[in-house]
């Protein structure tokens, strides 16, 4: 019995072994002509877009949130209009480890551009450099990874401008500059969230020194009902509280759902990122003052555009007219690439959109 | 020929694979292999962990939390400029102290370790978080990063030299010492042992201690991997490991479980992971499978006790 | 035994009084009846699958699969507002059919766990990442706002009676039934035999493979239930919303003194566990604790009442004198 | 009307590698006191269990309740026959009430959806325990309660089901003699009253006092029935063994030397007090006393796991101390449990492994690792010295009979070469050819210079193995006698009455609790 087990477990190494160094041999003679000229793939793709075009991957942080879904509509449907394969794929859960694996996988399906929403910018590192070495393009979006190894990166916003300018927004719907607000965050160690809120922070400790935070930033599990518990919670412990600043996309609506119920829609104003499809309830009677952010599919649309642009050896220009997204601004570096300013969505203009 | 469960479990694997290789693009490729290779050690050793523990008859279900605050560890020395043996053993020494912890209070105090590990996976959970306000520590060495992304000798991914050492340590141990005798032996009936002689305590503390080292090396290759530690270092891995022991022939209950099996079963994880997002699958389907074969195997193991037994007492009848 | 069932919920009594009294001391807002009935409707939905936990647990066994089973019974309901009138009996309707899936599914574990004998942990195990897995695949994420759905279920959701919210009295009558149901008929008091000593269940006739079968169909029975009052909670359908619930419900069953060997367990007892986890994240922002603490103050509650609880077991069975010995 | 209540014909069951059960008959007429004897593994427990509907007989068996044929698949079919059964090891919830306790099952074919009716759950059971004659509180749950009170329970469950028959297998191991006469008073009330009992038990003596009519089973097969008027206890024996069978006497083959072993003063809360005693070189000595006199506690203490308050022990004059068992191992003291399936072997494990698990230090090399070589060897060492059957080394315990499973116990003890050794009912459940030569091995080792201490319940055990025999008596050691002067009667009087005279035949009548065995 302990025999034959031991020549299966070592039929199965060597198999392993053997088939990984046949294939290193026909890997390493291909790989690097049929990446530089940006051909051929191989067959079977799922995806959409052309038969023959790059294939081009984009790695969300997670996939079936409400967030990334629209960013995934948008990045099919540039891929339908620019005729490449779009293959947009990513982790159940915002787990770094698993993103990691995500991308090792599309490195071994030979793609020609990689662009990632790092879950966390310094886990992909090792794998992006990976990924370059084997001649793919990378590049990321919604998040930035390390500066030095992306060819591109895509941002929706700036977000030291982002974090300012909820900071303002909420100041302006409080309508007042002193008093008591609270801070609530997707998860403590979201990294975007944390910039956008050290952004912010900065701008009330900068130009409204009358506003105090009552509060560590809370976290709330990307989960509505949490946001809704503990602003509850909140609502209870600190009685002169003015205002809320919720950032992750359920965060403000579970925020604005415990204000709508206590009706202190008047009392306590609430701003933050989210979805207008989602906070329309909530802008309706003004539990949630003001939703900020930007069209995800129009972002999902540019990273797959500036991705073909990047495969083909173009890069993009500071004021550029992106068709379907509208003008870029590109920064100094040449390679960091804003999509535009953040989108106000209040109760007049909540209607108008569709995502 | 009677094949042992974990031979039918190695056919199994050399089957997925197999199959893997006809119909899934690219999974034969050397680049594709080496990163299975790559992703394989860091679950692989946190499901010994877990299977050490079942063997018992316990379950340890603040394992994953043990690596990431051992991870943490690490992090803090890296980052705070020692070198990478140091940091190395403070990991070590981090993952010693829960373990040890998580010991003491299933061997003397004699709480039941579904109950004692699902408290202290909240507790080291808590403990991460106040040391890390929640954010990730990253940015190591290089020298670092040559763990869990080098290759030994330039053939093969160090971090899978690192698991094979452990699985052998780990088949060593527990079918050659005393201690690996007495944990399989006190998964069976721990009242006899204690009135054989065997230091029961000393036994069980030994079982989460040697846990915790392997959630500790397993927590050195991921924060090497991925060049950053954060709370959530490897929870994904907490209910797959249990599920990858059983699947690889360990008694739940306690008593039986073997290195090979469970070496086998986490393979088939990966095979199966890798295969099906080469095949373009959404990833949520990969735990519909894995739940799937799970269940499966296991009533395949019913069904066949049940034959095996119907068969015997047919033998008997006739000899009789 | 009856004096020990009654120490073990006093200690528990005893450890919420304490954390109560810290609070009510930090901060003026813990004591009120409002704070006390956020508290409670925030819970109803752990209360629930904590009391259908609990006879799981009596049984001696366990089932990892809840959260996930609620999400997809959760997830039917949102897709059942897009077929269903606006009217009340929609609502009377729902009541019928989401317990009916929740069932169905409980059932599913029920039959693998007591006709194929598979270890209830590695049945719901497997079937968590079957469901959740699909769940995920069909739904993509996506989830359902109040936009979509009936004013009739809104309604019943913001309903109040007697300044009390509806889902309380929900939690009231799963609470009551089921303690109706484990102690005074035939089938709640096999739960409690089975957990006792399953051989003797067999030598007085009790089919213990259909009294785990309906143990674990009624978790999923309530798992639906469960699933009605979280969509009315959250008045949001989010396939995301309850991961890893399921550890919380757990705990929540053991804190409240039922043994996971089996045979013990009450539903006071599971939702004093309920009402002493609520507490403790109701207390910590209410206490003002730094939210990097508090996971470090849950856990090391869990560790000490789990530790004491054990420790005061031991000392009871230890003064059980064996032999009366002559003086 | 059949005059039978029961009757089984070609009974046979197959397990797994054995035949239990072989064309055996069993025939019970109403109101009588039937005995089911035979030595263990004759068969008793699974002719019974078949009768409960736990085992499925093989095809061929016919089973008819007052002469009509009947069907038994479930347990609950043999209860709607008015067949109650109580077994050795009772068949109680212990988180439950006396009262449910006795009330559960009666309504087991009922809808599970029935309201339970407490009212009349506690006129059941209070009815029930007044006809039993005993004060227990039916609310107390049944862990409260000690053994004997946990057997009187079952007693009265059966009572409470009004069966028509009540099987009772050895109802009276734990009971007290004046439990016992109490029993024995409620069969007669209920024979009386036209209710069949089968009787198991190994006690002839008790047989004869309340049985009718015996049946005798020997390897499964049966031997026959027959009138308690035509035959007597010799004859039983006979036929249950096949040939007559006494305990040979041990005698001492060497001169008794030096103190080797003392215990002083020990003393634990609820268990026992002023525990003093030494034994010599080459003596066997034997502790006995009523079941619950503290024998076993007091072992398990010397051992280590039940540590007493206060007390001391020296080995050759070298005080020591015994933390735990691990330590007892060290120091060389063994103990061989009683309940030897659940604390004396592992059951799933091999011989192999039980044997080298009390010195797998020893087993190591130089390497520090398990050798495999010597551990088997050790193993057929003993396999061979004890002669245990089969002697397959690798076998799993549990494929083994209770004589060959007791034969691995002892060798796992002996391996560790200890110089003291107590056994705890070392020969309970076993059969006699493999008694006796358990009774000549624990010779050899006193004649090899171990300390042996036998507990035992067994008189004519202790008398013919010891050379000195301990009585205890609630905690406390009640008297001493050598062997020459000990007397079942004598060894009686202390367990029962400390010091004081008691009429010796009424002690007799009380070795119902100290078996007198076969």
């Amino acid at each position: 019995m302990k025999k034959l087990t031991m020549i299966l477990f070592a039929a199965l190494l060597l198999v392993g072994i053997l088939a990984g160094c046949v294939a290193e041999n026909s890997g390493s003679s291909d790989s690097g002509g049929d990446a530089e000229a940006g051909g051929e793939s191989e067959g079977e793709s799922v995806q959409a877009g052309g038969e023959d075009g790059l294939d081009i991957a984009v790695v969300p942080k997670l996939v079936g949130i409400p967030y990334f879904n629209a960013s995934e509509s948008g990045a099919i449907e540039a891929g339908e209009d620019l005729e490449v394969n779009v293959n947009y794929t990513g982790p159940t859960q915002a787990d770094a480890s698993a993103q990691v694996k995500v991308i090792e996988d599309l490195i071994s399906k030979n793609v020609d551009v990689i662009a990632v929403a790092p879950n966390d910018p310094a886990s992909v590192e090792p794998v992006l450099k990976k990924a370059k070495e084997q001649g793919i393009h990378v590049m990321d979006w919604d998040t930035p990874a390390d500066k030095e190894l992306v060819d591109l990166s895509v941002k929706q916003v700036d977000d030291e401008e982002f974090g300012r300018h909820m900071a303002k927004k909420l100041v302006e719907a409080m309508g007042t500059e002193e008093g008591e607000i609270a801070i609530l965050t997707g998860g403590l160690s979201a990294a975007n969230l944390n910039l956008w809120i050290e952004a912010a922070q900065k701008e009330f400790d900068e130009n409204y020194p009358g506003i105090e935070i009552v509060s560590e930033k809370i976290p709330t599990e990307e989960k509505q009902q949490v946001a809704y518990q503990k602003t509850l919670d909140l609502l209870k412990s600190y009685p002169d509280l003015k205002g809320v600043l919720a950032v992750s996309t359920p965060a403000p609506l579970g925020a604005a759902q415990a204000v709508q119920e206590e009706g202190l829609q008047d009392e306590v104003s609430v701003v933050g990122s989210a979805l207008p499809t989602d906070s329309a309830p909530f802008l309706e009677d003004g539990s949630l003052d003001t939703a900020v952010l930007w069209d995800p599919g129009k972002l999902g649309y540019l990273t797959v555009a500036l991705g073909k642009m990047l495969a083909e050896g173009e890069m993009p220009e500071d004021g550029q007219e992106i068709e379907g997204v509208g003008e870029i601004t590109v920064k100094e570096d040449g390679k960091t690439v804003i999509m535009g300013p953040p989108a106000d969505f209040t109760k007049e203009n909540a209607a108008d959109f569709d995502f | 020929m009677k094949l042992s469960k974990e031979s039918v479990l190695g056919l199994i694997a050399l089957a997925t694979f197999l199959l893997l290789a006809v119909i899934a693009p690219g999974f034969l490729s050397s680049n594709n292999i080496n990163s299975m290779m790559f992703q394989l050690p860091e679950f692989g050793l946190i499901a010994l962990a877990m299977m050490v523990v079942i063997v018992t008859g316990g379950i340890d279900l603040s394992i994953t939390y043990i690596a990431a605050l051992s991870g943490v560890g690490a992090a803090l020395m890296l980052t705070n400029g020692y070198g990478i043996l140091p940091a190395i053993i403070v990991a070590i020494l981090f993952a010693l102290a829960c373990g040890a912890f998580n010991g003491f209070v299933v061997s003397k105090i004699g709480v039941s370790p579904i109950l004692v590990t699902l408290g202290t996976m909240v507790l080291f959970e808590g403990i991460i978080l106040a040391i890390t306000k929640g954010s990730s520590i990253s940015g190591f060495s290089e020298g670092y990063s040559l763990i869990g992304n080098g290759y030994y000798l330039g053939l093969v991914p160090l971090s899978i030299v690192i698991f094979a050492v452990f699985a052998i340590i780990t088949a060593i141990l527990l079918s050659k010492t005393s201690w690996g005798r007495s944990v399989y032996m006190y998964g069976s009936n721990e009242t006899a042992t204690l009135f054989s002689g065997v230091k029961n305590s000393r036994v069980l503390m030994k079982v989460y201690l040697y846990a915790s080292l392997l959630a500790a090396i397993s927590a050195i290759i991921m924060t090497s991997r991925y060049n950053s530690v954060k709370v959530d270092l490897g929870s994904s891995y907490l209910l797959q490991s249990v599920a990858a022991a059983v699947l690889g022939g360990t008694n739940i209950h306690g008593g039986y479980g073997k290195v090979i099996g469970t070496v086998y079963a986490v393979m088939i994880f990966q095979f199966i992971r890798n295969g099906l997002n080469l095949l373009g699958f959404h990833s949520s389907l990969v735990d519909v499978v894995i739940g799937a074969i799970l269940i499966l195997v296991l009533a395949m193991n019913f069904f066949s006790d049940k034959f095996k037994k119907i068969a015997e007492t047919k033998n008997a009848g006739k000899a009789a | 035994m009856k004096a020990l069932l009654k120490q073990k919920e006093i200690s528990i009594l005893a450890i919420i009084l304490l954390i109560g009294a810290v609070l009510s001391f930090v901060s003026p807002v813990f004591l009120t009846i409002g704070n006390f009935l956020d508290i409670i409707e925030g819970n109803v939905v752990i209360g629930i699958l904590a009391i259908g936990m609990t006879l799981i647990i009596i049984t001696s066994d366990i089932d990892v699969s809840v959260a996930a089973l609620t999400t997809a019974v959760a997830v039917s309901i949102g897709y059942l507002f897009t077929f269903l009138p606006d009217s009340w009996i929609s609502v009377l309707l729902l009541f019928l059919i989401a317990p009916v899936i929740g069932l169905v599914m409980g059932l599913i574990n029920g039959l693998l766990v007591s006709i194929i004998e598979i270890p209830a942990i590695v049945v719901t195990l497997g079937t968590l990442n079957i469901i959740a897995g699909l769940v995920l695949y069909i739904t993509n994420g996506n989830y359902v706002n109040s936009t979509n759905f009936p004013q009739s279920f809104m309604a019943f959701a913001n309903y109040e009676l007697l300044g009390l919210p509806i889902l309380i009295y929900l939690l009231a009558v799963v609470a009551i039934g089921t303690w109706f149901i484990l102690k005074h008929t035939l089938i709640g008091r096999s739960v409690l035999a089975i957990g006792g000593n399953t051989q003797s269940s067999v030598r007085v006739g009790i089919d213990y493979k259909k009294v785990k079968l309906f143990v674990f169909a009624y978790m999923g029975f309530l798992a639906g239930i469960a699933a009605i009052a979280q969509t009315a909670y959250t008045k949001a359908v989010d396939p995301n919303g309850m991961l890893g619930l399921e550890l919380t419900v757990i705990a929540a069953v053991v804190l409240g003194g039922a043994n996971i060997h089996g045979g013990r367990g009450s539903i006071h007892g599971t939702l004093l566990g309920v009402l002493l986890l609520a507490i403790m994240q109701n207390g910590m922002i209410l206490a003002r604790i730094d939210t990097y603490w508090q996971n470090v103050v849950t856990g090391a509650i869990i560790v000490i009442a789990v530790s004491y609880d054990h420790l005061s077991y031991k000392r009871s069975q230890d003064k059980l004198a064996k032999i009366e010995v002559e003086a | 009307m059949s005059e039978y209540i029961l009757q089984m014909k070609d009974v046979s069951k197959t397990f797994p590698g054995v035949k239990a059960l072989d064309n055996v008959q069993l025939e019970v007429k109403k109101g009588e006191v039937h005995a089911l004897i035979g030595e263990n593994g004759a068969g008793k427990s699974t002719l019974i269990k078949i009768l409960a509907g736990i085992h499925k007989p093989d095809p061929g068996a016919k089973f008819y309740f007052e002469g009509e044929e009947a069907k038994i698949n479930k347990p609950i079919d043999a209860t709607l026959k008015g067949v109650s059964i109580i077994y050795q090891d009772l068949s109680l919830f212990p988180n439950l009430s006396v009262a449910e306790n006795i009330y559960i099952g009666q309504d087991s074919n009922k809808k599970p959806w029935k309201k339970i009716n407490w009212k009349s759950i506690k006129k059941t059971a209070d009815k029930a325990l007044e006809e039993l004659e005993v004060d227990i509180d039916p609310n107390t749950t049944v862990e409260r309660l000690s053994i004997a009170q946990q057997q009187l329970v079952e007693i009265a469950r059966a009572l409470a089901f009004e069966a028509k028959l009540i099987v009772m297998d050895e109802p009276t191991s734990a009971l007290s003699s004046s439990e016992v006469e109490k029993l024995y008073k409620v069969v007669d009330k209920l024979s009386s009253r036209g209710i069949s009992i089968i009787f198991i038990s190994h006690k002839l003596k008790e047989l004869f006092r309340v049985s009718d009519r015996f049946t005798v089973l020997r390897d499964g097969k049966y031997v026959g029935s027959y009138q308690a008027e035509e035959i007597d206890e010799a004859k039983l024996i006979n036929l249950m063994v096949g040939r007559e069978v006494s305990y040979e006497k041990n005698e001492k083959q060497v001169e008794t030397g030096e103190v080797i072993f003392q215990v002083k003063d020990f003393y634990k809360q609820g268990n026992f007090k002023d525990i003093s005693f030494s034994l010599k070189k080459g003596e066997v000595l034997g502790i006995t006393g009523l079941v619950g006199s503290g024998r076993t506690e007091l072992a398990q203490a010397i051992f280590g796991v039940n540590k007493p308050d206060s007390g001391s022990l020296k080995i050759y004059g070298k005080e020591i101390r015994i933390r735990s068992s691990a330590d007892a191992v060290k120091k060389g003291v063994a103990y061989i449990p009683e309940a030897r399936q659940t604390q004396g072997l592992v059951l799933e494990q091999s011989i192999i492994n039980n044997i080298s698990l009390p010195i797998l230090n020893r087993m190591r090399n130089k390497l520090k690792l398990l050798d495999r070589k010597s551990e088997v060897q050790l193993a057929e060492q003993y396999i061979k010295s004890l002669d245990v059957r089969p002697a397959l080394p690798n076998l799993p315990a549990s494929k083994l009979s209770g004589g060959n499973q007791q034969k691995v116990v002892i060798g796992k003890w002996l391996s560790a070469q200890p110089k003291i050794l107590i056994i705890d009912e070392p020969t309970n459940g076993i059969d006699i050819g493999a008694k006796t030569e358990i009774h000549k091995l624990l010779r050899r080792l006193a004649n090899d210079g171990i300390g042996v201490i036998m507990i035992s319940s067994e008189l004519p055990e202790i008398l013919a193995v010891s050379d000195r025999v301990l009585v205890m008596r609630h905690g406390r050691i009640s008297g001493e006698l050598g062997i020459q002067e000990a007397t079942q009667e004598k060894i009686m009087n202390y367990a029962l009455n400390s010091g004081s005279k008691k009429n010796p035949s009424e002690a007799l009548d009380d070795t119902s609790r100290i078996s007198q065995g076969v």
